[in-house]
């Protein structure tokens, strides 16, 4: 077929010369190839007593964080669900009593979040969608495997971030 | 204790040489085959024919056999072959028959053979080896030698041109 | 000849006439027009044959299903491709929800094969004269077309959502 | 045969069969080692120090896993497949020379189970009856993916078998003995065989790959396309002794090259070791131990080899495994005797005349 | 033909059925074994299933079945919004997923008629070959794995694991990037991120060179990849083949050449093209291929222009989250977005890609809803792998696996 | 090189426990001998896990990273992957598994010899993800008995090696008769297994 454009470049077969027909000479170098690899430092990283270094913005286990006083930043406004194309966010709302202003920022407030981590995958859509910097995935927690089912429901206690003073127990 | 073995090993031979025919399966018939060959070779061992042996056991039990079995599975894939042959019951005379005759003619031709007993005083142990046995086939049977080599030559053609007569095809 | 979407377009209503090739427009820059079943493949085979045009490569076919369009709820899209002059254009056949029958394109495309049988599985097009026409992706005991807009997409299994956080 | 020595004989039959058994288990771990190795990695380093203990916790469970015998499977056979295999390989190394002799007191001992004046037609049989454990068992099991690993198997030790045998009779005639006892001692010193002989052990090395079934030659059990080939069925320890087959075959391939082509025990300077002792018993053993020494040496040489060529070339496809064998191999191996021959005769012409 | 369409649709599916049983009825030789390749066959990397018809080691007729993972793409993105589907994407041709995710937001951008700034081009251009060289080098690289040579796989995967480095600094995920928003990128690219892909530009031509001098020239690789699942051009084209498999076969047809997008016309390349359109043929396209990635991904580095990396369109492209936190009009945009309720115009869109495997295409048909109408994808794993059985047609069961991987059929894709 | 388990640390543990079979009678019996046995072999276990990967999507190829250099599985002796159900100890379900994959799942777990495990990976094996579809399997528990799960989309290596070590602790921890009990039983025939 003559070309569409002028970028054509042909790669096809060249014919094999003597040397390549005897096998030998490619094998020779395979097997060299594969020998300086066999004295090369290696690759591996043992985890798990090593970890390898994840980015600043790798997308791991959710957090909802609270604000600088320690109160909850969520105010449980359903934009992280409605962004969720997993459906793995759940939540009920409530309203802030008198005297909880040090635990919830806004008058309103998440009563139950729930996240669903089987279902959850990690897209950071909730992250980008969340307009209080409530919920982040953070870089340094990865969802643990684990031998149940019912585990996966990550509810408050295990997402919301633990108070500064819990932290340094 | 040589003469115990030697009953023992010719029971198995003959043991084996049965089950060959009657083994329903193929498979089986095939494998006895096998062990009758490793029985008779064990006969050469008895003779101290090691050579003959071990070249027993190269040639068929460890290459025809192969084959044989390569065959059989071939045949048998993926269907349960029963192994019951029908043969109508003219064919199982004319089998009975034919087997008989054989059995007359070899009662007859060994009737008067006269076994003979080696001299122990001038027995070679030593002449089932591989030198003798070289210096024998290359000296004093020189020509039936050769003429098998020739016989080979010719037969491996045509198998050669057996396999090749489907032109174009691939083929094992 | 450089291919325009106008030059293209008056061929064809010449070839085969104003009522057969209808509502034509350019949405994103390729040419779409719509014709009829009976017109289908014999457009389609010209467009393969003529030596100006050349449009020889089917890029992909598509069901579409509007509902309230009564009376042409079914619409299979044919997008063709003619590589030598990089000119694109795409075909509409409209047809009735109770008789989405086609005739195949397999014997001019051999990529329609899958195609069609995927259109099959999704909406329910029947395609006539093909060779092989089962479900492709879903299993064969499925009783509906799922892409047809009436069915569920969800699961009806799944227990751990609440539809209501949702908003659909 | 005076009872010490048969009493010896059953000891270092067993210390064999115990030697192959450990260097196959062994075999496992360096396979793996080696692989990473090569491939960057660092390889199974969980199981005990460096993971040396990850071949027991291979057989360890192994052995504890549901026997599993498929419902349409032949039942004997399909017992009977792996039980060949691990007996065919675990026979042949009866015959290898793995030490010259070693006197202690009065008695001297030779380092070899049973010295037969056919010994390289009896390595030659066992090797070729190795292929039955395979094809049995592939055929027992009733799968088509087993089957096709079984008739392929079949078909190219067959063939291979005859490349082997061929380029084997050149050494043959160098040496002039069917013993590998004799054949090694011939090798004295440096004048091992390899240097008159460097065609016929290309080919036997080609074929003894594709006897053992190893890359590129592993088509009987080519992942990508077979599965498992013939040990597809095959679960629990019926599967182990496949594993260990395979490597006590490579482990007896790499003792016979060592035998035949690479000085067996001997090593270069040996007689002018044995000669610096005033005492020759003692020289005698030195020399025997640094010899056995040597002679695994180059045993775990080729089985490196053999690793290390697995984790770098692709693997031929069936056709043309079986041109390579017949076409190539076959003719190479017929050239390389006519050559020796040529070679005796005119060595002989000039030195006698 | 009967009106009531259940029936007739049954009526035909039964007339069908016997048909091709018939025709299976033909087949079965006496001589012939029937062999089932798949749904979990190792060589498959993915599940489709092919009953091989086989005479020997022969392939004589193959019977192929899709849709083991078919799990409803066309469906879901007419449940999503439009921003929702990128995660979508993603797990169609998982090798090369930034691909899918420009291709699509390209294709929103023009029903939208968003105009992208050129150093968010540019950014794509640099991730979409990087998505590029990682599909080719597993594509390759496991050719070798199906043919025995395990080794050269896990060297490259060693560079695969910096090209995900690089996606993670760009975006925070290795596989499934999710990378890109519409109207733009998420983010500008961080000074370790071009770090990364300067080292990357760096070090990588030396493993690929290394990896191909392991295989090129082997003999034994040649033998078993020369006239292997061999098509011609003509029959590619009519089997609407694209992308390396059909350059294999020596048609230079290129989406990036032929309707650049993405200011593909700005760099500088050539399109590599085989002849046989044999299993060799197109892993020398392939090879050469990473080449040229490399070439254009040097070029996009060395021009980054400066500028913003998303499009100024306050309506579509999420605003930035300190002016969430702080401006009103920001927050009802937000809102507004997120909630997916953006002023999509009525229409209908093709926009293709050149994908790891050849033309990705989407058409979307928008009746400016919160959601598409109708997405359809076009997938080039499900065009090729229909070809598949005409390719394999007596050949051996090892050409068989070798042409499969060769062909680079990817599952996820293939059954959408 | 440097090896810093803490499975080289039970390694030896169970050595001891070993030891203490041969102490003097009145110490040890034949329960004694039986629990440090399992032991051992559950370790035996727990360090030879061969995988089957049932790779169908996304997951696979994160699988195939934890199966190179960087990762390397094998370092818990799980490199050999068996592609044939007989040989392997772990399923390892990667991807999406549509319900026309689902009877060969199950085909799969019944052919495989015990002990077997299966772990679920990634979203789409554990709950179908986001595919919400009518064609998709939510959750592959719906067919086979998932031993455990790992969460992401796909997981990281990281993450399906932490699957990897739970099952190894949980075959540590087995009964060599787990298979025989009726609790396992009632579980596969749950599962409408044999």
């Amino acid at each position: 077929m003559e070309p569409l454009s002028n970028r054509k470049k042909n790669v096809a077969q060249k014919e094999m010369t003597l040397s390549e027909r005897m096998y030998l000479p490619a094998i020779a170098q395979g097997l060299g190839i594969t020998l300086k690899h066999f004295f090369k430092k290696k690759a591996t990283i043992n985890y798990p007593e090593e970890t390898r270094q994840r980015s600043e913005i790798w997308r791991g286990l959710h957090v909802l964080k609270r604000d600088e006083n320690g109160a909850e930043r969520c105010t449980a406004c359903g934009l992280c669900a409605v962004a969720c194309p997993a459906e793995a966010i759940t939540m009920t709302a409530g309203e802030r009593k008198a005297g909880e202003e040090h635990l919830y920022r806004e008058e309103k407030y998440a009563v139950t979040y729930e996240v669903n981590m089987l279902r959850c995958i990690f897209c950071g859509l909730c992250e980008e969608a969340c307009p209080k910097a409530a919920i982040f995935l953070q870089d340094d927690k990865l969802a643990p495997a684990r031998y149940e089912r019912d585990e996966f429901i990550y509810g408050k206690d295990r997402l919301v971030e633990p108070l500064k003073t819990t932290e340094t127990k | 204790m040589t003469e115990s073995l030697f009953f023992f090993f010719a029971s198995l031979t003959l043991l084996c040489a049965v089950m060959v025919v009657i083994a329903k399966n193929p498979v089986y018939s095939v494998i006895f085959l096998i062990l009758t060959f490793f029985t008779i070779s064990a006969h050469y061992i008895l003779l101290n024919a090691q050579f003959l042996a071990a070249v027993n056991i190269i040639v068929y039990a460890g290459a025809i056999m192969v084959l044989f079995l390569f065959v059989l599975m071939f045949i048998n894939t993926g269907k349960n072959v029963q192994g019951t042959v029908k043969g109508s019951i003219i064919s199982k005379i004319a089998g009975a028959v034919a087997g008989g005759l054989l059995f007359v003619v070899v009662v007859a031709a060994l009737k008067d053979v006269t076994l003979g007993h080696p001299d122990p005083a001038t027995y070679n142990s030593q002449v089932g080896m591989v030198e003798n046995l070289g210096k024998v086939l290359f000296t004093k049977y020189m020509l039936p030698f050769q003429l098998v080599a020739v016989l080979f030559l010719v037969s491996m053609v045509g198998a050669v041109m057996i396999g090749k007569r489907e032109a174009g095809e691939q083929n094992f | 000849m450089e291919l325009t979407n106008e030059n293209v377009l008056g061929k064809l209503i010449a070839q085969f006439g104003e009522e057969n090739i209808v509502d034509a427009y350019n949405p994103d820059g390729i040419m779409t027009f719509t014709t009829n079943r009976e017109n289908i493949i014999a457009l389609i085979q010209y467009l393969y044959d003529d030596k100006d045009l050349q449009v020889q490569f089917l890029t992909t076919m598509a069901g579409i299903h509007f509902p309230d369009h009564k009376g042409r709820e079914m619409c299979m899209m044919y997008q063709l491709h003619s590589l030598r002059h990089n000119f694109r254009l795409r075909i509409k056949v409209f047809v009735p929800a109770e008789d989405p029958v086609l005739p195949t394109l397999t014997n001019i495309y051999a990529t329609a094969n899958w195609m069609e049988r995927e259109a099959y599985d999704f909406y329910g097009f029947i395609f006539t004269g093909h060779p092989n026409l089962i479900r492709i992706l879903n299993i064969e005991e499925m009783e509906y077309h799922p892409m047809l807009k009436q069915y569920p997409l969800e699961d009806q299994t799944r227990e751990d959502k609440i539809d209501t956080y949702f908003g659909r | 045969m005076d009872s010490v020595l048969l009493i010896y004989k059953g000891i270092y039959i067993l210390a064999i069969f115990g030697i192959s058994l450990l260097i196959a288990t062994y075999s496992t771990y360096f396979e793996r080692k080696i692989a990473a190795f090569i491939q960057d990695r660092v390889g199974p380093n969980r199981a005990g120090p460096f993971g040396l203990l990850q071949p027991l916790a291979d057989a360890g469970k192994l052995f504890f896993k549901e026997e599993f015998i498929p419902a349409r499977a032949n039942k004997v056979l399909f017992i009977l497949g792996p039980g060949i295999a691990m007996l065919v390989a675990a026979m042949s190394s009866a015959v290898i020379p793995f030490g010259d002799t070693l006197i202690l007191g009065e008695t001297t001992f030779d380092l070899i189970a049973i010295d037969v004046n056919i010994g390289v037609l009896y390595i030659f049989g066992v090797v070729s009856l190795g292929v039955y454990g395979l094809m049995i068992g592939g055929w027992a099991s009733n799968n088509k993916f087993s089957l096709l690993g079984a008739i392929r198997a079949a078909s190219q030790n067959i063939s291979y078998e005859l490349a082997m045998g061929l380029s084997l009779i050149a050494v043959l005639m160098l040496s002039g003995s069917l013993s590998l006892k004799v054949i090694a001692e011939q090798q004295a010193g440096f004048n091992w065989n390899i240097w008159y002989q460097p065609l016929g052990f290309l080919i036997f090395l080609i074929c003894a790959f594709a006897e053992t079934n190893r890359t590129p030659f592993d088509l009987p059990e080519s992942e990508a396309e077979l599965i498992g080939g013939y040990h597809t069925e095959y679960s629990s320890m019926k599967l182990g002794m496949y594993l260990f087959a395979e490597y006590i075959n490579i482990f007896v391939a790499s003792a016979v090259m060592a035998t035949l082509y690479f000085g067996a025990y001997n090593f270069p300077f040996m007689e002018n070791l044995r000669n610096a002792f005033d005492d020759p018993v003692l020289g005698n053993n030195v020399v025997t131990i640094l010899g056995v020494g040597v002679m695994f040496a180059k045993i775990f040489a080729f089985i490196f080899f053999f690793m290390w060529v697995r984790w770098t070339l692709p693997r031929f496809r069936y056709d043309q495994l079986m041109k390579l064998g017949w076409n190539i191999l076959i003719p190479l191996a017929i050239l390389n005797i006519l050559l020796t021959g040529g070679g005796i005769l005119l060595y002989d012409y000039f030195t006698k005349g | 033909m009967a009106t009531d369409n259940k029936t007739a649709d049954t009526d035909q599916l039964q007339e069908f059925r016997d048909n091709r049983d018939l025709k299976l009825q033909d087949k079965k030789n006496e001589n012939l074994t029937t062999l089932n390749l798949g749904p979990t066959h190792p060589a498959t990397h993915g599940i489709f299933q092919n009953i091989l018809q086989m005479d020997g080691e022969v392939i004589m007729d193959a019977v192929p079945t899709i849709g083991y993972i078919h799990r409803a793409f066309e469906k879901i993105a007419e449940r999503r919004p439009f921003y929702q589907i990128t995660p979508l994407t993603d797990r169609m041709n998982y090798c090369s997923s930034p691909i899918n995710n420009m291709g699509y937001h390209m294709t929103v951008e023009k029903l939208l008629g968003i105009e992208i700034p050129k150093r968010a081009q540019y950014i794509r251009v640099i991730m979409m070959e990087l998505a590029r060289i990682s599909d080719h080098l597993i594509c390759n690289s496991i050719l070798g794995v199906d043919s025995g040579a395990f080794t050269g796989f896990l060297y490259v995967m060693q560079e695969r694991e910096h090209i995900y480095d690089i996606y993670e600094e760009v975006c925070g995920a290795r596989l499934t990037t999710n990378m890109g928003r519409i109207g733009g990128m998420e983010r500008d690219l961080s000074p370790k991120a071009l770090h990364l892909i300067g080292e990357f530009l760096k070090r990588f031509p030396k493993v690929w060179a290394e990896f191909e001098k392991m295989l090129t020239r082997n003999r034994i690789f040649i033998d078993r990849t020369v006239g292997v699942g061999a098509i011609s051009a003509e029959r590619a084209l009519n089997y609407g083949f694209t992308g390396p498999n059909l350059r294999a076969a020596g048609v230079d047809y290129d989406v990036r050449v032929m309707n650049p997008y993405s200011s593909y016309e700005d760099f500088e390349f050539e399109i590599p093209v085989g002849e046989k359109g044999d299993t060799y043929d197109r892993f020398l396209v392939r090879n050469e291929e990473v080449w040229q990635s490399l070439k254009i991904i040097e070029q996009a580095y060395k021009n980054l222009p400066e500028g913003s990396y998303h499009a100024d369109a306050p309506h579509y492209y999420l605003p930035p989250k300190q002016e969430v936190y702080t401006s009103m009009e920001a927050l009802i945009y937000h809102f507004k977005i997120v909630m997916g309720e953006i002023d999509a115009p009525k229409g209908e869109v093709y926009h293709s890609v050149e994908g790891g495997n050849g033309e990705l295409g989407f058409y979307l048909i928008s009746d400016g809803g919160r959601t598409p109408y109708r997405l359809h994808f076009r997938r080039p794993c499900f065009i090729y792998y229909q070809a598949y059985t005409e390719m394999i047609k007596g050949g051996q069961l090892a050409d068989a696996i070798l042409t499969l991987s060769s062909l680079n059929v990817i599952a996820g894709e293939l059954d959408a | 090189m440097q090896i810093k388990t803490q499975n080289f640390r039970n390694m030896s543990d169970t050595n001891k426990d070993i030891n203490m079979v041969e102490a003097p009678e009145g110490h040890s019996g034949a329960g004694f001998f039986a629990t440090s046995f399992e032991k051992v072999i559950g370790l035996a276990r727990a360090n030879s896990l061969w995988p089957l990967p049932f790779a169908t999507s996304c997951c696979g190829i994160e699988f195939m990273a934890t199966m190179g250099s960087t990762y390397d599985i094998s370092r818990f002796g799980s490199e050999r992957p068996s592609f044939s159900p007989r040989q392997a100890d772990i399923l390892l379900v990667m991807g999406t598994i549509a319900k026309k994959m689902g009877p060969v799942v199950k085909q799969v777990y019944e052919q495989m010899a015990e002990p077997r495990w299966v772990v679920a990976v990634g979203a789409c094996a554990t709950s179908g993800g986001i595919f919400d579809s009518y064609s998709v399997l939510q959750g592959i528990d719906r067919v086979v008995p998932v031993d455990v799960y790992v969460p992401g989309c796909p997981p990281r290596p990281e993450q399906i090696l932490d699957g990897l070590m739970r099952v190894q602790d949980l075959a540590k921890n087995e009964s060599l008769r787990r298979r025989h009990s009726p609790e396992y039983q009632a579980l596969l025939a749950s599962y409408n297994i044999k």
